[in-house]
């Protein structure tokens, strides 16, 4: 596989903001630091780089780095579980289209479609809002609810995308003269897909979900930008939203989620395409 | 007899993320003007690179030519590339191993064809299309109107590589490199296509390079054969004298290699033993030496100059074959 | 020929594979059908090595896996050591698969480039349970060290390592690995160098003799089967022209199809080039043969009765079977 | 008339899949936790309630629903929209806020491969040397950005620092080109830079591909000049894929425009479809998704005709298909 040090100068910086990002995610809130909803009453839009408060504060005296850790941890939770459940369940039906064809795939292509012909945003838009919404409009929806929601939605919303990715890898693969030859020895077909698809088209669809991530980051920020995501700054999203109000006088508050969001986009899209030009690189030989 | 095409001490390297790839070393040859000169060789031979670096088709920053190329007078190597592209179509024209991706997969025959043309000799759209017509015909396609229409898809194999030809000579070129023209063909088709282009040469004095991994192809096709291996000529001499008495242990080699139909069935077929050597780490003495059943000591360290014998024939070993040890 | 017809085959119990009437046909288009196999009979006998020739597009490949059933032919029977293959269930024709096996013409595409050369040859051991680990280690190295490769230089690497050739002795050790009776070599050195094929064809004709095996070899090329082969069929557009032990079919060919293919091919010695006529033109589409005898409109012996009627295979000298009306005499 | 099948074929798929996107949003009304009638008409009593379900067709059953709403919308009735104190059309809204979607959208595009196409080119041409290094770095940034971001820094410096163009609204030709053209720019910005990465990352790679075709060197061996060459003979074939993606990149753009539209207030389908959910204007919600899943149709079809108009043997594949 890859080796860190073969890697690119700006590669490795990415794979290091991911892991810093990771690191944050996983143990920010045992950091010492005050919890992100205190309230530093002194200290309203403090700009980045004064002491006590590297990242600055906004005008409500929220303490940005210690925001922008929560955020983190949200955003790149919401992320992961998504692409992942995504990935499995798109990557389980398209491999099932391609490899069985006739009428399954008929019936699975046509559900690809279906998700496809909705935007992303519109689709997700409208799944949060249906599956969010109370009987009680005054009534708030609990954060966990909202959570699980956005994953749901957004789960939804990459099935399709990372499905058609997975039936056209496989409907490479499984043209290849090594299946016939698997099929000659008699292998059987679930054998076939464990063995010689899956472990083919695998790689190429962690690249994909790697650049999936950055898809699913920017998502969920517009969906909290639009006020149905995540609430109150508990996102990078949610951080924007709060960041918007005020433009003219404290800008950093919008800069530094968009800094954490583009950086962290920018790294996944980075190592996706490292890893797919790393794959590119070996079917070219095959 | 005057040299059409002389290429002097070229060497081409590519390079590769495993580092510096020789593709062609030190080649020299000669193509005298009104023969046929067959260029023989295996995959990785570099038969495809020295013809394209004698034309210099090579582009990209990766790439990197020396030595001198004088083409008619011309020496292309100090040209800058507008100058040489002059030289295109009417002085150089080249064919290639596969013509279904030789041709552009999205415009029509009769655009292709008349290009050139027009471009090159200055042609009115509609003289070029006629005598586009008449180039088709030239090569034998039947329904020649029809097939100007067409794109390359839509003929058979056959038909590409006629309408290939066909944009090659339109220029009437002195020089025709003719590269696998007949690889990717069925035996018959094969046929048909090396008889069209024996008759072309004759008709249009044209000199070609028939570049080819088949010993057979060379055999009735060309004046002159030069065999490369591992980017090198290692053998030149006038097609008679080389099959008749071959002195690189290589040619032999390969040529005892070849299933023929003209010998008896179940005749042993010699193995040359081995590969070609590594490009990016060529070995010091002599490419074929792992290989050679003539091998001696010397060949492992020490790398054979060329030479030639009275008659004109060259060679690249230390042992050649009919020399006494 | 092209024609149809049973008079070639020998119906011997020695026969290891019989097909008869064997026909595939693809539907590409709302009406239009390839007939890429029409009818086709023919059988192998224990031990010998059936040649099976032709130009691109004449279905010998699909010839080739119509016998495996990969896919299943349209119409036909493939009898395999007495047992019809068409006729069985989907267990039991794994099973059966396992004594027939198959090389492919490209070698780099048959093997997963994701396995190592010891899970390659490991996988057909292992879905049928030869053996434990050992046993089917000793027999991997067994394997490998007759198709000449050194089990430790390569039990640990990956296809893309490795050069064409070699690939293809990869395969040939996989396909020998569960001790077929039959190998089926679909153009197996037609992708390799000179001087690599000739050490392909060595092989497999050491390893026919070591493993006892009976072969059925593809290829467009005439001179490689000549090496080769104990009998030869040449096919055109889906039927046989002609069927002949290769002494007697190279030296006086009986259809006109085969001599054109014979004098086509180019030799490699410039004292004997023969300028014969050329076959004209290139074959009919198989999606609309032409009547009667498939070749006709490319031979130079047609008459009108080749156009009304099909030629039937017939024995015109001992052992020489030709579909034509007007064989070459 | 094989040519014809194909056509039909082609149309018969994307109307099912139509039907089966607006089936499926169909079905959201019943999903959702709350009654419709409830949050169209919160003071009114059951009998009023049942009249307006029975109205819609809400009484019939998913499909029943599904089916009244189907012939309303072919008929152009796209439904209501309820608020306390009154109805408005749906269409209505639409016919508002369409064209000024559709401007920013074919602005965005207009302007996205205006600078793409020259861009991959060059840095097509260039490959692996100065300029394409340039090119593709800053491309990779920018396609990393979401495009609110750009929109909301836009705002900042351009807007609210420098007062150059206006951050909020829209204006219709008749107040203006000029003032048309202020409020768009800073949107189709936002919406474009990622689609300029996009496309120029695109039209490289393939173009990169076709130049190491046989036929590139062929076109050099008839002495045809690079520039020549790459137009003529390069371009048209790389572009395939660009002109695809772009065509329906076109949905993507509205999920994107739902956002830009809502930071500049520019008020179109976008916006529309937002505020739809937010006011929990379910029928308008349903009739939008319809319409937009129409654009889909229609540019998958545009994509179809297309690419068989750039590339011949497409054409003759369906012509077989």
């Amino acid at each position: 596989m890859l080796k860190f040090k073969e890697l690119s100068k700006p590669t490795q910086l990415c794979v290091l903001w991911i892991g810093l990002m990771l690191f944050l995610a996983v143990f920010g809130s045992f950091l010492p630091f005050e919890h992100w909803t205190f309230v530093y009453e002194d200290d309203l839009g403090v700009t980045p780089f004064s002491p006590g408060h590297i990242l600055g504060t906004d005008n409500n005296g929220y303490d940005l780095l210690t925001s922008a850790i929560a955020g983190t941890r949200m955003s790149i939770f919401i992320a992961i579980t998504a692409v992942g459940l995504g990935g499995l369940i798109g990557s389980a039906l398209g491999i099932t289209a391609a490899f069985v064809r006739g009428k399954v795939d008929l019936v699975l292509s046509t559900a690809f479609n279906v998700g496809l012909a909705i935007p992303n945003l519109v689709l997700a838009l409208a799944l949060v809002s249906v599956l969010a919404s109370n009987v009680d409009m005054t009534v708030v929806v609990p954060i966990w609810r909202r959570v699980m929601v956005l994953i749901i939605s957004l789960t939804i919303v990459l099935i399709p995308i990372l499905g058609r990715i997975a039936r056209g890898a496989t409907l490479t693969w499984s043209g290849r003269e090594f299946v016939t030859a698997a099929r000659s020895m008699g292998m059987r077909d679930s054998q076939i897909i464990k063995k010689h698809i899956v472990p083919n088209v695998l790689p190429a669809l962690i690249a994909v979900a790697f650049l999936a991530i950055g898809v699913v980051i920017i998502a969920e920020a517009s969906l909290s930008l639009l006020g149905v995501g995540i609430p109150d700054g508990g996102s990078w999203g949610g951080m924007i939203a709060r960041g918007r109000n005020d433009l003219e006088y404290s800008p950093h508050v919008l800069y530094i989620p968009v800094i954490f969001l583009a950086i962290t986009v920018v790294s996944t899209n980075q190592i996706g395409e490292v890893l797919r030009n790393k794959l590119d690189g070996r079917e070219a030989k095959v | 007899m005057s040299s059409l095409l002389s290429v002097k001490n070229m060497t081409v390297n590519f390079d590769t993320p495993r580092g510096s790839l020789e593709a062609v070393r030190n080649v020299d040859i000669e193509i005298p003007a009104g023969t046929s000169v067959g260029i023989v060789g295996e995959s990785g031979s570099g038969k495809t690179v020295m013809c394209r670096a004698a034309m210099g088709l090579l582009q990209g920053s990766t790439v990197s030519r020396t030595g001198t190329v004088v083409f008619d007078g011309h020496e292309l190597t100090a040209m800058t590339k507008e100058q040489v592209r002059e030289l295109f179509g009417s002085g150089m024209a080249m064919i290639f191993q596969d013509p279904l991706t030789a041709l552009n997969p999205v415009r029509r025959i009769g655009v292709q064809l008349s290009e050139g043309l027009r471009i090159r000799l200055g042609m009115s759209k509609s003289d070029a299309m006629a005598r586009s017509k008449e180039l088709l015909e030239l090569v034998r396609i039947p329904n020649a109107a029809a097939v100007l229409k067409s794109f390359p898809y839509q003929l058979s194999g056959g038909m590409r590589q006629r309408v290939m030809i066909a944009i090659a000579i339109a220029c009437n070129p002195k020089l025709l490199f003719a590269d696998e023209p007949t690889t990717a063909l069925d035996v018959t088709v094969q046929a048909q296509i090396l008889q069209l282009l024996r008759e072309l040469r004759e008709d249009l004095k044209m000199s070609m390079v028939l570049v080819t991994h088949d010993l057979g192809v060379v055999a009735g096709n060309t004046d002159y054969v030069a065999v490369m291996y591992a980017g090198e000529v290692v053998e030149y001499a006038p097609t008679a004298k080389l099959f008749a008495d071959m002195r690189m242990p290589y040619t032999e080699a390969l040529l005892n290699s070849i299933p023929r139909v003209d010998h008896k069935p179940g005749t042993a077929l010699t193995v040359i033993a081995g590969r070609l050597p590594d490009p990016t780490n060529r070995p010091s003495g002599c490419g074929f030496a792992p290989r050679c059943k003539y091998v001696q000591e010397k060949c492992h360290k020490e790398h054979p100059n060329l030479k030639t014998d009275p008659d004109g024939h060259v060679y690249r070993c230390w042992f050649p074959i009919g020399e006494a040890l | 020929m092209a024609g149809s017809g049973t008079a070639h085959m020998r119906n011997t119990v020695d026969s290891v594979l019989t097909v008869r009437d064997l026909t595939v046909e693809f539907r590409v288009a709302k009406d239009k059908i390839v007939k890429a196999v029409s009818g086709l009979s023919f059988d192998v006998v224990r031990g010998e090595t059936l040649a099976i020739v032709g130009e691109s597009g004449c279905g010998k490949t699909t010839l080739a896996r119509a016998v495996l059933q990969l896919p299943p032919p349209n119409a036909g029977e493939v009898v395999l050591n007495g047992t019809d293959l068409t006729l069985l269930p989907k267990e039991n024709l794994r099973s059966a698969r396992t004594s027939m096996q198959m090389i492919f013409q490209d070698p780099i595409s048959s093997l997963d480039p994701r396995m190592t050369v010891h899970q390659l040859i490991d996988e057909p051991l292992e879905i049928w349970d030869r053996g434990n680990r050992a046993e089917r280690d000793e027999r991997i190295n067994k394997l490998l060290q007759s198709v000449g490769l050194e089990p430790e230089l390569v039990l640990n690497r990956r296809s893309y390592e490795f050069s064409g050739g070699q690939c293809q002795r990869i395969s040939i050790a996989r396909a020998l690995a569960l001790d077929p009776r039959m190998l089926i070599c679909d153009e197996p050195v037609s992708a390799l160098d000179v001087s690599i094929q000739a050490q392909i064809l060595n092989l497999l004709l050491h390893m026919k003799e070591t493993f006892g095996l009976t072969m059925v070899f593809i290829s467009h090329d005439l001179a490689v089967v000549k090496a080769i082969s104990t009998r030869v069929m040449v096919m055109y557009l889906g039927k046989i022209c002609e069927v002949a032990p290769p002494d007697v079919l190279y030296a006086k060919p009986a259809h006109h199809y085969t001599r054109a293919l014979l004098n086509s091919v180019p030799i490699p010695d410039p004292t004997k080039q023969i300028r014969t006529e050329l076959l004209q033109g290139e074959p009919p589409s198989p999606m609309n043969p032409p009547s009667g005898c498939r070749f006709r409109t490319r031979c130079v012996g047609a008459s009108a009765l080749c156009a009304e009627q099909e030629p039937q295979l017939r024995e015109v000298s001992p052992g020489q079977f030709v579909a034509c009306h007007h064989p070459i005499v | 008339m094989q040519k014809l099948s194909f056509w039909l074929q082609r149309v018969s798929q994307l109307l099912v899949v139509l039907l089966l996107v607006t089936f499926g949003v169909s079905l959201l009304i019943r999903i959702i936790p709350v009654d419709l009638a409830t949050i169209v008409m919160p003071v009114a009593d059951e009998t009023q309630r049942a009249a307006f379900r029975a109205s819609i067709g809400l009484d019939k059953g998913p499909i029943g629903y599904y089916l009244q709403w189907l012939g309303n919308f072919v008929h152009g009735d796209l439904g209501n929209i309820y608020y306390s104190g009154g109805t408005e059309t749906v269409s209505g809204h639409l016919i508002k806020a369409m064209p000024r979607s559709l401007l920013l959208m074919s602005y965005t595009q207009i302007f996205a491969l205006g600078v793409a196409i020259p861009l991959g080119v060059l840095s097509a041409y260039r490959a692996g040397r100065r300029a394409d290094r340039v090119i593709s770095n800053t491309l990779f940034i920018f396609s990393s950005i979401p495009g609110f971001a750009i929109g909301l820094i836009l705002i900042i410096i351009v807007g609210t620092k420098f007062e150059w163009l206006p951050t909020l609204g829209y204006a219709t030709f008749s107040e203006g080109i000029w003032e048309h053209f202020k409020h768009m720019i800073m949107p189709v910005l936002s919406l474009s830079l990622g689609l300029i990465a996009q496309y120029t990352r695109l039209l490289r790679a393939d173009m990169i591909a076709s130049l190491r075709e046989d036929y590139v060197t062929m076109a050099m061996s008839k002495g045809l000049s690079d520039r020549r060459i790459l137009w003529r003979h390069v371009f048209r074939p790389s572009s395939v894929t660009l002109f695809t993606s772009a065509a329906l990149s076109m949905g993507g753009l509205i999920g994107g425009a739902i956002v830009i539209e809502s930071i500049f207030a520019t008020y179109g389908v976008g916006f529309e479809i937002f505020a739809a959910i937010g006011g929990r204007q379910y029928i308008m919600l349903q009739s939008c998704v319809a319409v937009i899943a129409l654009f889909y149709v229609f540019f998958n079809l545009v994509v179809d005709i297309g690419s068989g108009f750039v590339d011949p043997r497409t054409r003759d594949r369906r012509a077989n298909a």
